[in-house]
Parts: structure tokens; C-alpha cells; sequence
């Protein structure tokens, strides 16, 4: 394992002291418990916007707090879901008088320590509403499993609801558009190269030279099936079709479309797998009205990719427009 | 034998030596059919469980709620609110009393499964920790009614959830990461019975 | 070789399809010859500021062509300087009546192919200047090799002589200013793993499990030597030093830090190493005024990072603050 | 034996056949002290030429004049630049004859050293293409002025320019990429002195 670290125990700690004075004007970091916070929180009256989850998955979810996206959000372990008291904390630091939503990605561990967390804000008075992101579609839906993990469209989410609290929108309305947002996006991806967890020091599978995994998880879950490696027309439309089966999407349905890296991928093959994305697009009829390219939700090191699309309506597109003053997205201020 | 403050406190330090010696085995388990990251958590939550435990709570219960909320703020994953639940609900179970007898601790096992299943949701069969926790507390309940002690009750718990976690190994995963392996998952240990296992047979050990 | 590419002759123009599909508002891509050009290019009396060279490190320089900052980018083939022709292009289709000053990294091939580029240019009546960045402290300055090469402080120059220009500075005080920037701006990069180029579909070197190469170039040239990985403390100073060391940067000394990673460092690891760079020039008393932390100047998949530091005047931090609106960049707008 | 504009441009198909034939040789060359990419650079720009040729200019400057901008605008990299800087140079050399003989292709090969030497900059030893170029020269000169006709004159130049691209092998680069690696770029041969010994090894060939 060749990883710039000192010590894979504090691996995250040490992160989030860099980011901190990376971003020293959006962000405020606290360590104990490890909660990354907006600089102006808390915003009095407007509803906070909570996510988190393991580390690894950078710039998801600290680099999304900021102005018209996060209020916070709490870093677990590496691939490892946050503790309740984390959640609780930003709760606490967050908490403008509207309320929290908290985001959550369908993974048991993250699920249980949220639903603690709930509990214990609910307690100290809080109105606190969860809701739960399981847009993977390479997973079986189904009432006796785990059901779907929760990938791309977290970004996507985050970015739509945030600038929703950003406008006032209180909390039933935010916690509405949040399922409504959670009911039209869908993803698939897959990984050419494993990813390395520092405290475990080997790569969390293999491939062969010339296999693919496809339908990876964020934390390098296996998929669907393992198969040949392809080429980038074959790749795309290996995540493309599940994707577009799935809402299914149809001819006419405005989207956004998400290309998104594993980490390890170079822009340079994740543009040229988005130009065949947004064809394949095309010659359905599908209507691609916004597009996000870059690694947003990645798995450390990991070579690959991810599809998301989402079925956009009038409101989520200007939400989606509106302004984003964050580490790893930003415009319109 | 005396099962007070003290040697519940005494056995969580061998139950936290024995999980960081199994860090390893558990993280290669995991690796397997989840995140590899069970042993590095079960290790990071006792080890903090450890120097919480400077300061002993004055009864058994005590000492079980401080492993609750220690774990619980720590551990993280799937695991830190399954085993939290479970020791915040044998910590009720036992209330302040200062000295655990066999039924004692065969209902407090039966509380932390009961726990278990109401956060985690999982049956029998379903690839988790349940698969280990159940035949243990069917065993500890069964040695509690024909009067054995503590040393007993949790003598039979640890070979019962031994052979539940072993029985993991051909289940097809329905609860957790390892369900999405689906049909991929048979044919390996689930790392949380096997921790289950563990943490079992080293209280046992210390009872004797 | 796992790649999401089609065909390795035909990488970079299929890349080229998506970043014109992803960056539609910003960016129009000609191709043929190759060139990314500013949506609203030329831009009438402004200095036309054109960069290039060869792909595979993304989003350099593609990714900085907008607002504020370049005018026009030229895509070479991987790793291969760009031709004058397509250099020839970019001035043409951008050039405002101003003049166009080419940003050159010091590599024999972008050297040559720009120089040609000029001639055809200036034949053509366009006042053409050609400022040549050589910021990588790696490689000893000598009057009998090639030189040093640009690397990291590329971006940090594309940047604020874009911010001149954009303000209407003329070619002279763009020049001039360039010239000033490439005086401050020193830089040092160090790879844990090897890249491979599509078309060679081999790494381009190899390195044991336990070692790295310092002073790595951004096609994976090698550097000062080949050491064992350490911490990311003794790597942080391991570049730092020599950088620090060769300007020299003192006590008191206000600067801008880039920490770039090579592209397959996740960010979790990069900003571990940033909060460690930013503590060593504490200690030293270098004042850190500005900060840039990300995958901006890459080598393909490769994992490893650079350090570069600026040392700033009034001026410069004025226009590193400056509007930029670009796929890459973006603030102020 | 006729050089005229035909039997140029053949040769130069034959040189693109055996650049594409010695692609992957050029690439591993390159990697070794530079950036593995001389063979694709090489191999794309005559590619490209050999289309370019289904119009054969009317003289053999023609041709050469066609094969310098073709291949600055495809090849990139410092071959690119270099290499077309030397066809331009033997091109304004030859003139508009339209039958070279031995004086005039050692005349055209002077040129095109001189291009790439103002152009590169680099001198005898530097380990570039020019230690190969800089030897043919000199024996297409002395064959030349011996009376010998184009095959002599480039089969001496092909001789020499072999044996100096194998005194590269020693020599520590000063100019180009391979500079950056001092003295680990000694023990290799340059990637650009071995395509030019392939190029003047194919027109030899073809003149016979
Ligand atoms: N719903 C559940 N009910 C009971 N146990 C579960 C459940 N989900 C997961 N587990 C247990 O948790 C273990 C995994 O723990 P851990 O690796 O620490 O968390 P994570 O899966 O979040 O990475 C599994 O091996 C399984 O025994
Ligand atoms: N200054 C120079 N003068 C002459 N030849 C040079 C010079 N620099 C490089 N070369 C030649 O160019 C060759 C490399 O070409 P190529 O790999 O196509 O370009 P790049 O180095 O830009 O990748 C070297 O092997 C060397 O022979
Ligand atoms: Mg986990
Ligand atoms: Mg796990
Ligand atoms: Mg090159
Ligand atoms: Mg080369």
C-alpha cells in the first residue's frame, strides 16, 4: 500500500485539519466528534441540511457544505458510517429553529447510527426528518435484503435540497422535494481497479487484467457481475440501459446527467465517456438539460465510473441552477 | 464466583485484547463479503471502551451502559449500533444489582438479542451476528433453568454462538453489506458472528 | 492497459466531444485542427491568451479556457506537444486586435512547435509574445540541457496573466507580468505509481511497492531520485524544502500553496498532505495567503502530488481573486 | 537510376511502412529516457503523409516541401518541429530539378542537419537525432564528391547514421526529455538517432 498518510488511525482526522485550512472561509471543522460545519451556521430559520457518511468518498459530503448545499456533515471512518453523537453534534451546531433533514445513504450502518441520532435530536426538541438515498440500481430491490445502496444521486440531492433551505423552503417541503428528487434518479457504476483501505492495507478485491466489475458500490461492493473489460461505447451503455430501464426513463423526459469518476479515472476518459453517454442520450430522445462531470463521489483510489441520471421537473432544474458556494461545486455567486 | 462491577469490567478488557488480536482475521472476513472495515472498528470501539474503563461504574449494569455508549460513539458501521443496542439493553436487564447470577446474565443475553433484532431488523438465516446471538442465549436460557452458573450459562453461549457462526458459511446474505452480494456471499464466515463468537467465549473464559 | 477509452488514436478528439457536451455554455472545441476556444472568443481588444500542449493532464489546459483565463487551449496528442498549426488556429480565432501571448511549459517540443506557431502568426500581422514557464525545481537549470520544466506553476500563471487580460492589460503589462510570475513560482512533484499512455499501453516506468520517484515530471519523466516512501510528513518535506530552498521563499514571505495531485491521489490523501504543507511554512514563518488544493496539472491515472508556491506581490493576489469562469476554475461570477 | 518526384514519394511510403513497422521498437525507446511517445508520433505523421501523397507534387522539392508540413502539423512533440524543419531545408535546396542526383542529395541532407540544428540547438553528443544525422552527412558528402550517384551517396549516409545512433547508447542526453534524467539516460539508445538511421536505411534502400 503507497498512500500519502501518516498513520492510517488518523487518516481522517489529518484530512480534515488540511481542508480546514483549505477552506477556511466556507468551513469550520470540529474534531470531537469530527463534524465539518458551514462557517455562518447556524442560519437562523432555515432548515439545516445534514449528510455523512465513511470517509473515502471525497469531496462527498464535506465538500458539499457550504452556501445553498450542506449545513453539515459528518465524516465516519474511512468507508465506516459516522457515530451518532457526530450527527447529533451537527444537529446541534446546525439547528436554525426550522429543523434538520438529514440525508442518508441506504447502507445498514448508516441508516442505524442516523436513526440513533435522530432519536437523540428528537429528544433535545428538534424536529429532525431523515431521508433515505438508495438509487443504485445494480442492486436487487427487495423487501429481504439491505435493499438499494445509495450513490451518484446523493450528490445530486444534496445539491437540490440545499439550495431549496437555502430559499426558506421549511422542512415538510424540503423533506417532499427530497423524496421527490430520491423517486427520479438512478445509477449504476463500475470499477476497472480495486481501492486500498488504509487500515486494511490491501485492496478490498482483485480483478483480472482484463475484467471489470459491474455495478460496484462506493466502498468496492461487488455488483451485478464481473466481465470482460470493454470498450468505452460498450462500458457506458453497460450503465446506461439498467439506468434508463430502471425509472425507466423515456423518450422526451428532461435530465440531468451525472458523470462521475471513482476517483482514480482521468478526466480525460471520463469526458470522452460523457460525450457517449449524452449521445446515447440523444438518439433515444432523451433530453439532456444539465450535466455534471468530475469525481464527486468517488471510492478512494479506485478506477472507474458512474452514471446518474435524473428526471427533472421545472423546479429541481432551477434549484439546480440556483447559487452553490462550496468546496467542490460553486457558481452563480 | 462473584460476576460484579469489577470482573465485568475485567472480562471487556479481554474481550477488547482478544478483538484487537483478532483485528486482522475479522478485516479479512469482511473484505470478503463487506468493507473489511469490521475488525478495524470492533478494534478502535474496545480499545476506547479500554480507557473509558479507568473509572470502573460501581455495578455490573454500570459497566455495561458505559460499554453501550462507548461503542456506540465510536465503533460506527452496521456493528456500532447493533452492539450498542445490545449492551444498553442488557444494562437495563440487570439494573443496579451488584453481583450477576446465571439467569441474570442468560437474561441479560436475551435483552441484547431482542436489542439486536429491533434495530437490525435481521432473522435466522440472514448471514449476521443474529445467527451467532441466537442459539446463544437458546443455550445460556436452557443452562440458567436447570441452575447453572454464570461461568455455565456463558460456557454454553459461547460453544452455541461457535456453532452459529460457523453456520454462516453456506447462508446466502439477506441483511447487511453482504446482501448485495446475493448467491456470492455463500461459502464465507459473517464477520459479525464471528465477533459475536469472540466476544462470547472470552467473557466465558473470564467467568471461569 | 484498463481504460474507458474507444480506440487509443482517437482518445484525444473523443474526449474533446464530451468536455464540448459538458461545457457547452463555456467553451466551444474546433477540431481540425484541434483547439478549445472560449464561447465568446475573440474578445475585442483584449489580449488573446492561448495555452497548450500535450492531453493527459487535465483539466490543464482545456479545463481553464473561459473567463479570466485562457482564450484558447491546444490539445497535442497524449503527451505530445501540440502542433503550430493548431497554435496557428487558436490565434487566429481569438485574437481582438491586441495581440496574443502564448504560455509555454519548457518542454523541446512545446518550445519548438509554439516558436513555429509564433512565426506563422507574426506573418499574419498578430503581435505575438511567448512567455515560457520552467518552474519545476527538479531539474538542475543548466545552459547545456533543456532546462527546467513548467509544471504546477502553469496553472497559478494561466490564471492571474488571464485576470490581466481580462481586464484589459496590454500586451506589454501582460507579458511583463508573466515574465514576473514565472520569476516567483517554483514547484516539485513526487509519483507513487506510474502512468500508462493509451497508445503505448504500457506504464511508463515501474516502481517497487516500497519506493517513489521524486521530482517526477507530469509524463513521468523521472526526477531527482528514487527513495523509499515514507510518511506524508517526511514526502510534504521532502518537496517542500527544495522549493522552499531554491527561490529561496523566506520569513515573512507571502505566497499562494497549490497542492495538485498527479490524479489518481484521492483527495482525502491530498488534503492530509496540504494541512501538513501549510503547517511547515508556519513554522517557518511563510505567510500563506491563498490556496489551491485539488487534481488541477495531472498525469493521467497517475498517484503521487506536487507542491508549488507563489510568492505573491499586491497585484498578484488581486488578480488570483479576479472573476474566473471557467470548467475548472470558477469564482467571483 | 532516376530521383525523381515518383520515386521520392515511393521512398517516403516505404519510410512510413517501416516507421509503422517500427513502432512499438520507437515507443519502447522513447520510454526508456523520454515519454514513450516517439513511435506514435512518428507513425501518425508519415501516416498521415502516405495519404497526402495519392497527389504526388510535380518535383522532388515538391514532395519534400509536402512531407515537411505534413509532418509539422502531425507529428507534435520536438520530432515534429525538427523533422519538418529538415524536409523544408532539403527542400529549398533541391529546387524545382526534377532529377536529383549524388551531389544534390548530399546537398539536401547538409540542409536538413543545419535545420535541425538551428531549430534544436543541440550540438555533437548530445544524444539527438543529430548524432546520427551529423555522420550521414558527412559520408554522403565524401561519396558525393567522389562521383557517386544517389544510392552510393545514401547508402553511406544510412552506414553512418546507424553507427551514430549507436554511439548514443553512451552518452548522457543534454538536449530534449531524455536531459532530465543526466546521467541515467547513459546505457540507452535515443529514440529520434534511431528513427532517422531507419529513415536513411529506407531511402537507401529504395534508390538501389
Ligand atoms: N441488519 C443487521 N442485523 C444484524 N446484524 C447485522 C445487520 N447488518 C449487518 N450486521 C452485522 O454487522 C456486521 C458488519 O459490521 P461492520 O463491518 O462493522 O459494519 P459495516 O457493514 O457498516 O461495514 C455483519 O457481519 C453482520 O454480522
Ligand atoms: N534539441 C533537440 N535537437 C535535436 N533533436 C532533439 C532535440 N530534442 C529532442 N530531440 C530528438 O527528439 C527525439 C524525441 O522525439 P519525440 O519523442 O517525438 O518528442 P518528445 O520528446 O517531445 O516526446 C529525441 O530522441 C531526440 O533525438
Ligand atoms: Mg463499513
Ligand atoms: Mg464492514
Ligand atoms: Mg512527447
Ligand atoms: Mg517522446
Amino acid at each position: 500500500m503507497k498512500k500519502i498518510i501518516n498513520d492510517p488511525a488518523t487518516v481522517v482526522v489529518d484530512a480534515l485539519r488540511g481542508m480546514a485550512l483549505a477552506h477556511a472561509d466556507l468551513l469550520e471543522v470540529r474534531y470531537d466528534p469530527a463534524v465539518v460545519v458551514r462557517a455562518d451556521a447556524p442560519v437562523p430559520r432555515k432548515v439545516a441540511v445534514i449528510s455523512g457518511g465513511g470517509s473515502g468518498h471525497e469531496p462527498l459530503h464535506g465538500g458539499f457544505v457550504g452556501r445553498g448545499m450542506l449545513d453539515a456533515a459528518c465524516p465516519g471512518a474511512v468507508f465506516t458510517s459516522p457515530t451518532p453523537d457526530q450527527v447529533a453534534a451537527a444537529v446541534a451546531r446546525t439547528d436554525g429553529g426550522a429543523g434538520a433533514l438529514l440525508i442518508v445513504k441506504n447502507y445498514t450502518g448508516d441508516v442505524l447510527n442516523f436513526e440513533t441520532a435522530g432519536e437523540l435530536a428528537a429528544a433535545d426538541g428538534v424536529d429532525v426528518r431523515t431521508v433515505v438515498i438508495d438509487d443504485d440500481v445494480a442492486v436487487k430491490d427487495s423487501l429481504f435484503t439491505a435493499g438499494r445502496r445509495g450513490v451518484g444521486g446523493t450528490v445530486l440531492l444534496e445539491k437540490i435540497v440545499g439550495a431549496a433551505a437555502e430559499r426558506g423552503v421549511d422542512l415538510d417541503g424540503c423533506e417532499a422535494l427530497a423524496r421527490r428528487v430520491v423517486a427520479r434518479v438512478r445509477s449504476m457504476g463500475l470499477a476497472l481497479t480495486a481501492c486500498t483501505v488504509p487500515h486494511a492495507g490491501e485492496p478490498s478485491f482483485t480483478l483480472a487484467d482484463d475484467e471489470m466489475e459491474l455495478g460496484i458500490g462506493i466502498h468496492g461492493e461487488p455488483g451485478r457481475r464481473r466481465v470482460p473489460v470493454g470498450s468505452a461505447e460498450e462500458m457506458v451503455a453497460a450503465l446506461l440501459d439498467p439506468v434508463l430501464e430502471d425509472l425507466p426513463f423515456q423518450e422526451g423526459d428532461r435530465v440531468l446527467l451525472f458523470t462521475n469518476s471513482m476517483g482514480g479515472t482521468p478526466l480525460i476518459e471520463l469526458y470522452l465517456a460523457h460525450g457517449i453517454a449524452e449521445r446515447l442520450l440523444v438518439e433515444r430522445g432523451v433530453v439532456v438539460e444539465r450535466r455534471l462531470v468530475g469525481p464527486y463521489i468517488t471510492s478512494l483510489e479506485m478506477q472507474g465510473m458512474s452514471l446518474t441520471l435524473l428526471k427533472l421537473d421545472d423546479e429541481m432544474l432551477e434549484l439546480w441552477d440556483a447559487p452553490v458556494h462550496t468546496p467542490a461545486l460553486r457558481w452563480g455567486v | 464466583m462473584a460476576c460484579t462491577a469489577e470482573s465485568v469490567a475485567e472480562a471487556l478488557r479481554a474481550v477488547a485484547a482478544v478483538v484487537v488480536e483478532h483485528r486482522e482475521e475479522l478485516i479479512r472476513l469482511d473484505r470478503e463479503i463487506g468493507d473489511g472495515d469490521h475488525g478495524e472498528n470492533m478494534a478502535r470501539g474496545f480499545t476506547a471502551l479500554v480507557s473509558k474503563l479507568d473509572e470502573v461504574p460501581s455495578s455490573p449494569g454500570g459497566v455495561l451502559r458505559l460499554a453501550a455508549t462507548t461503542l456506540i460513539s465510536t465503533v460506527g458501521g452496521a456493528a456500532g449500533p447493533l452492539y450498542g443496542t445490545a449492551f444498553l439493553r442488557a444494562a437495563t436487564s440487570v439494573g443496579d444489582v451488584a453481583d450477576l447470577d446465571g439467569p441474570a446474565v442468560a437474561a441479560a443475553l436475551r435483552a441484547a438479542l431482542d436489542g439486536v433484532v429491533a434495530r437490525g431488523k435481521a432473522a435466522l438465516g440472514d448471514k449476521t451476528m443474529v445467527d451467532a446471538l441466537t442459539p446463544a442465549v437458546a443455550a445460556a436460557e436452557s443452562v440458567a433453568v436447570t441452575g447453572g452458573g454464570v461461568a455455565e450459562v456463558l460456557g454454553a453461549a459461547a460453544d452455541a454462538a461457535e456453532m452459529g457462526a460457523d453456520s454462516t458459511v453456506p447462508m446466502v446474505a439477506r441483511k447487511g453489506r453482504a446482501s448485495y452480494l446475493g448467491e456470492r456471499s455463500a461459502g464465507h464466515l459473517d464477520p459479525g458472528a464471528r465477533s459475536t463468537a469472540l466476544l462470547l467465549r472470552t467473557l466465558a473464559g473470564r467467568a471461569r
